[in-house]
């Protein structure tokens, strides 16, 4: 018996307890706030119940962070913030101080170690990414990649609050969107079927089960050259790469034919309007590394013309529900084409039953 | 009816309600179709035979003429005499005004008859309407004769469509029921959006009128609280503000032609000068696929001048042509526009995409792009040309 | 040649021209209105650009009428409406008077006449109806019974303008609605697959045209007893009767399996919301002449609760919309069950996908 | 990082960057999968074999662990310190706080050392999330700790549930994924109705808690017009209505809990007291089907006392299992609610309809209501039993 061999017991600790990592004045408080509000960008205040108050400084980070990077913060933190800090859903990280006084120097030292402070209220946040070429098997193109390129040339509006509400932005780095919806959601379009590499499937592919992925059923068995195979109804195909996944050599994607679609619209909160999907706006972009420039481009013009037209509180889509479609279409400079009608399931649903006209 | 003996259609009557009486009990319909026609025309006729005429003989034919009314249902008690004299001579003496599509329907008639009715009925200025797989009656509300709302004369498009594709309801041969109908403004007080394949609705282009000094009057007379729960808060786009001085700041751009604020202050508000219409298509009812209402092909048409009128004409014929050639039998525009997407129906009849035909667009991605920017380039087209003009 | 045996030959006059029918104050300020009011129940006040004025009085009528009927209704255009008189789209007739003092002889005629005065602005306008048994050759149940039974019970509400804004209702004979939406829509709601008489098919159906109108194919061809008949798949079908009227041997009603359905919220105007179809909120309903006295019931819980608790110019569905459906079916005391829940195309769309809940 | 020399995993930096580099100049991914996993589990790695590893030997393999962050996404500088010591020695020193579902994602690592990294980040006390078919790391917003509209425990909710169904994540037999997400107000900082199959979201039963007397203070600030722009109009359901005194008048059983005008009023405005969740199943994104949102499942849950949290942790369990036994293989619950029908998936789940769980009830009369009257009696019952409560 080689019990020696044999490799560590996990100990299924399952999702850790927070509070012996949270800021003492949080855990002190936990379910006691009383209000919040906004000092200055990338400042938060709460004051508690006990009549504690809080102020937290947030700042945007890489996400995908080299030890180093993620050591700086932890001097920052031991040094300004009591040796405690959180990460936001959208990848933010926030640090908490007791008094106002303290913001300041927290904030000094994260920007010279280059954590622009910023990304609350009514500001563009973190850009949502994904994996993209770094280390998905299956991306049409990059997503840090993308995102650091857009944050670039959109500094100004992470460590600024003039936007009318928060927006959201979201990239994805193929057709199935771990990006979540977005005020501004960059994503993946393919525009030709899967290139089929025929020699590879008889072994690496469990073909029913990809003959099953199809939304469309556009996947059929077939014997190519003598051996089993799938072939492609390449009329019903609409170009979603769900089959790749599965079944790798079914590449769809090509250098070219991998294109970029830009989405308005979505929001997650209940706020007002109920949750809603994004819309598609623009499709057809060229996938373009290192920067991306024509959907840099878009997006400015769609993020500008929301910034100086819609009013206060209204997220892009409830701003563009008021000003209409159409007025969305000539401020932006974009196109409207036959292929922002939406022809999927329900989609009669989307046609406008009413004499409610926008001029 | 039934008892004033002395009339000629009495028995008819008597017998009519006998059998009615009986579906009472046995909650039971007895009416059976069939057909008959009057010379020349192949509809109009509703033909309605008895199951159970052994027992009420007078009543075992009892068929219904569809006559269009005057556009808008006026009438002059001199029309309706005539009407009521023809009717008792030849019918039942039943007249229904009006039918849901909104015939005068002649009810009760034996085949010998129908013919001689419809002589008369048609010797005063009647006509017949519609009936089966044809153009059927339309329906305009009563718009510019009565009413400070109406964006359009209803009353020239109504006799203008219609007259204009009569051979379409005289003698079907459509794969399945076409209607038009007309509304002078979004109030559609014709139900056109629904009940229609072609809705014409009135609208304008430009600015709600506004008159201030009345919208003062209005908030003194039921206060602020009351006009901004009454009006500001119920225009669906926000595009009503209440200023400090009690007048009203109306975003014209976000307006989406309601009518409700105009409706709420009918002497203060009224819709703008330049007027035209909304036209959707592909409203009906139940059957099949169920209930669809109309959905916006035509944002704007102006329709005030000739050359709008005769280009309204013109899209009429065309879509009636286009479903005459295209719809499967028994199949509404609206099941022709569902089936094969509204991208297709637009290219077939020739009118350009437009976003205000969405209420968004789409939110799938399940949808192939390759050609974008063709599609896109068409577009950057139409609004070069529209600038250039 | 017995040219004398040929029929005449129709003038094909189509729609009629209206201006020799109209009131000649309406012809003279044809589409120069200004703005109008309601002095009172029943009487519409309109003002011309030109200074002019018109009295509208307002009746209901029975829609299907008499001749004799129909010569009193003259009779009292000619002695007090200038001999003109015009229906509205809701069966309703108008008489125009050129004086406000005028209003009062002609009311009183009317209502002597047993014409009710009333069906303008916040009020119960006429119901709309179609054949039934009278003359229909489909029908579930009658028309103009329903009518009249209801109007009997709600005749106040005609006559006055009570309620926050028009309520308009409608009933339809058969699955098929030839009724339209209504605020109340009181529709024929079968419950058992059709009861297929197979002597009859060989002779009167076209067959492959009947299996085609199934709208969920639950219809097929079939050999009974050595006739070509057809067969229903009872588990598929939902009962809509589509297939009746193309073939009456297909009977979809029965005494007891006919049953009535109310809906509520339908709207037409673009006042407001958008257009909107009617909601079910109960079926099963007996379909019992001649009073139908369970339709009644339930047609006056809605109609009071809506009067008691909608607020001015909310129609039926937007005071719904606001309330929240819980509230509707504790108010009505209706049940909600498993029926409610759309199951038809596009039914998802109707599903609640937000936190928006109503307490 | 791939130029600090010194360190061990510069190396695997270097040539990471170098097929990255290469990436974008082709325009191509160069990974594939593979199965690595932990002694004992059976998820949470994703494994990544460089198809261009002659190239770049050194990144030629790849993988990342996935690891649950302390709910709430909370550290001390003494965990993340920890954390990056032990990435330093068995990794690329890559990490990502967090992955879009909540997990600290590890990336970068040999098959040899994914066990040796994943021992030293167990011993303390971190654990592996979810990959594959199996439930999912969940995520939390901060809430209770540092959120004045937090309206239930999110960090006892989200360990509760999680814990509870290790199993689930760690030995992958589920037909597909299955995700929670626990917000504490309808904000949904985590955005659970579009993100999670299982969606709860804080809310509360009784009336907004109002200071009349901020409120006032508030219009005085901003301004009557101001204010009935930004509050008044923009409730969903109008209501709230602005009383001439400059109070606020909420109709709190026409309000649904939206926040927002708690939102922009946090001094003046905030939830109820008598708090619990509303639950949303379904949410899902494109694959297949298109994307989902959840829908409402159970439209209030008290959620303070221990008896309601065991309530929840139940009906967390009795979705699992439904699922495990009645999903298709690759099917989101989402999908398996589209497919067999709301209706049915309540019935199995045993919840009871309830009209807060659609926009509004059907407006297709296509249904066969043969059994209504069983039906509605169920309704009757279950309103009976309550009022004797
Ligand atoms: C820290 C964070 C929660 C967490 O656990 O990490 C958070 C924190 C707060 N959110 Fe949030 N939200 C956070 C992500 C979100 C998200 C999800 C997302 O961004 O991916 C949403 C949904 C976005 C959407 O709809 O697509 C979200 C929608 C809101 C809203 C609704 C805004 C609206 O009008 O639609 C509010 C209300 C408000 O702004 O007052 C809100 C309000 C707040 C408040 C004010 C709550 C409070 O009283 O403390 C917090 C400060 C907001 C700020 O930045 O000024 N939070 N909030 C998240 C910070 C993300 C970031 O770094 O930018
Ligand atoms: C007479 C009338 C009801 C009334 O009492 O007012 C009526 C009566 C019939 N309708 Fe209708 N419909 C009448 C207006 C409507 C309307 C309302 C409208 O036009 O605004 C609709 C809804 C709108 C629409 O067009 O969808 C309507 C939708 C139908 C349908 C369903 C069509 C569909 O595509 O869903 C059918 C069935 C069919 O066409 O096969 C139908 C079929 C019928 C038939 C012909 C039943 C049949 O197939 O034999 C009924 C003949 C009854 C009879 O014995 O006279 N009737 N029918 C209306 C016509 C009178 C007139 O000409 O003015
Ligand atoms: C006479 C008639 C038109 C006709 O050609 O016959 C008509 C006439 C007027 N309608 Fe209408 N409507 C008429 C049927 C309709 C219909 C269709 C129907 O009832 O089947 C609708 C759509 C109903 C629906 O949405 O389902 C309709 C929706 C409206 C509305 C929108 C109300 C709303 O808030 O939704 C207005 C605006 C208003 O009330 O000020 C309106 C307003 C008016 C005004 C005030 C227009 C005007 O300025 O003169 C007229 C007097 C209304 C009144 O009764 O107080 N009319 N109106 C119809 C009378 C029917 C009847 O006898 O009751
Ligand atoms: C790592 C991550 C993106 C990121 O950089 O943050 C990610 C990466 C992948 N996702 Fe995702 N998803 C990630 C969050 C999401 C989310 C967002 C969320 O959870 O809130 C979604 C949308 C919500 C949802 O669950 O639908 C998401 C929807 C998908 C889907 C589509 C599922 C669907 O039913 O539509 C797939 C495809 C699949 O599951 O077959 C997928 C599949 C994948 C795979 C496993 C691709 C594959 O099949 O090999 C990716 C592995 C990339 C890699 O090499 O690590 N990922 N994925 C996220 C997980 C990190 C973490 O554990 O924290
Ligand atoms: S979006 Fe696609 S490519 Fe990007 S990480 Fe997710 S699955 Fe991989
Ligand atoms: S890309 Fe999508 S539609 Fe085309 S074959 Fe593959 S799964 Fe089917
Ligand atoms: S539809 Fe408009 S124009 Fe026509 S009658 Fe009604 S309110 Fe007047
Ligand atoms: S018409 Fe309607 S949309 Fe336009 S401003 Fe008035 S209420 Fe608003
Ligand atoms: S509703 Fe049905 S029964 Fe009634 S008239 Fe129309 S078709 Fe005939
Ligand atoms: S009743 Fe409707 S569903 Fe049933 S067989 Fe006839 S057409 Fe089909
Ligand atoms: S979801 Fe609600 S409770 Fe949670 S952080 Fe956001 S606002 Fe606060
Ligand atoms: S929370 Fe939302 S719905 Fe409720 S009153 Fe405030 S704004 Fe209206």
């Amino acid at each position: 018996m080689n019990k020696a061999a044999l490799p560590r017991r996990a100990d299924e600790h399952g999702v850790p307890d927070p509070f012996p990592h949270m800021h003492p004045l949080l855990r002190q408080n936990y379910g006691n706030w009383d209000w919040h509000d906004r000092p200055r960008p990338g400042v938060l205040h709460h004051v508690a119940k006990s009549g504690d108050e809080v102020w937290t400084v947030r700042a945007g980070t890489q996400r995908q962070m080299g030890v180093h990077a993620i050591r700086k913060l932890c001097d920052i933190a031991d040094e300004f913030a009591d040796g405690f800090m959180r990460f936001t859903s959208r990848s933010n990280v926030e640090f908490m101080v007791t008094a106002a006084d303290k913001t300041q120097p927290l904030i000094s030292s994260l920007n010279e170690a280059g954590f622009p402070v910023g990304g609350t209220g009514n500001s563009l946040s973190m850009i949502n990414h994904t994996q993209g070429w770094l280390h998905c098997d299956i991306p049409g193109t990059d997503a840090s990649g993308v995102v650091k390129a857009l944050m670039d040339e959109l500094h100004h509006e992470f460590t600024h609050e003039e936007m009318p509400n928060r927006v959201r932005m979201t990239t994805s780095c193929c057709q199935i969107n771990c990006g979540g919806q977005g005020d501004i959601a960059i994503n993946v379009q393919y525009t030709k079927p899967p290139k089929i590499n025929h020699d590879l499937i008889a072994n690496v592919c469990e073909r029913p089960a990809v003959v099953a992925r199809c939304p469309v059923a556009a996947i059929r068995p077939a014997m190519v050259n003598g051996k089993p195979s799938l072939e492609i109804d390449e009329k019903k195909c609409m170009c979603c790469g769900a089959c790749y996944p599965p079944c790798p050599p079914m590449q769809i994607n090509g250098p070219e034919s991998t294109k970029i679609a830009i989405w308005v619209g979505g929001k997650h909160s209940n706020a007002r309007s109920k949750p809603t999907f994004h819309k598609l706006v623009v499709a057809g972009l060229p996938n373009n590394p290192p920067r991306w420039p024509e959907v840099a481009e878009v997006v400015k013009s769609i993020l500008y013309a929301y910034k100086d037209d819609a009013r206060a509180w209204e997220r892009m889509g409830e701003w563009i529900d008021r000003i209409g479609w159409p007025r969305f279409f000539e401020m932006t400079g974009l196109a409207f084409t036959r292929h922002h009608i939406d022809d999927w399931h329900g989609g009669r649903e989307s046609l406008n039953a009413s004499a409610h006209i926008h001029f | 009816m039934a008892t004033d003996e002395s009339k000629p259609y009495a028995n008819m009557m008597t017998d009519l309600l006998g059998q009615l009486e009986h579906s009472y009990e046995t909650r039971t319909g007895y009416w059976k179709g069939g057909t008959v026609s009057v010379f020349g025309y192949g509809g109009g006729v509703i033909p309605r035979f008895s199951e159970v005429a052994e027992d009420y003989p007078d009543s075992s034919e009892f068929h219904t003429l569809r006559i269009q009314p005057p556009a808008g249902m006026h009438y002059s008690t001199d029309l309706l005499r005539k009407m009521c004299d023809i009717w008792e001579e030849h019918g039942s003496g039943l007249i229904a005004l009006h039918g849901q599509s909104g015939d005068i329907m002649f009810q009760g008639c034996t085949t010998e008859n129908v013919q001689k009715a419809f002589d008369d009925l048609n010797k005063i200025g009647l006509d017949m309407g519609g009936a089966g797989p044809a153009l059927r009656t339309s329906m305009s509300c009563v718009g510019h004769a009565r009413c400070e709302q109406s964006c359009y004369d209803e009353v020239r498009a109504h006799r203008m469509i219609i007259n204009g594709l009569l051979d379409e309801m005289h003698r079907p041969a459509l794969p399945y029921k076409f209607k038009f109908k007309f509304s002078g403004c979004p109030n559609d007080c014709v139900n056109a959006i629904h009940r229609s394949d072609f809705a014409v609705i009135g609208t304008w282009r430009d600015e709600i009128q506004v008159d201030q000094e009345k919208v003062k009057e209005h908030v003194a007379r039921v206060g602020r609280k009351q006009m901004i729960d009454t009006v500001i808060t119920r225009c669906p786009t926000r595009a009503l503000s209440l200023n400090d001085d009690d007048t009203l700041d109306i975003d014209n751009k976000s307006c989406v032609r309601c009518m409700h604020c105009i409706n709420v202050m009918t002497k203060a508000l009224s819709p703008g000068k330049d007027r035209g219409v909304t036209i959707l298509m592909g409203g009906k009812r139940s059957l099949k696929i169920g209930d669809l209402m109309g959905s916006v092909i035509i944002p704007f048409m102006p329709l005030e001048s000739d050359e709008d009128f005769a280009q309204l004409n013109e899209l009429g014929e065309t879509v009636i042509d286009f479903f005459a050639e295209n719809a499967l039998e028994h199949e509404r525009v609206g099941e022709t526009i569902t089936r094969i997407g509204l991208a297709n129906f637009l290219a077939a009849i020739g009118v350009d995409v437009d976003p205000n035909m969405v209420n968004h667009p789409r939110t799938s991605s399940y949808v192939r792009t390759d050609d974008w920017d063709e599609e896109a380039q068409k577009w950057f087209d139409r609004k070069g040309s529209a600038a250039n003009e």
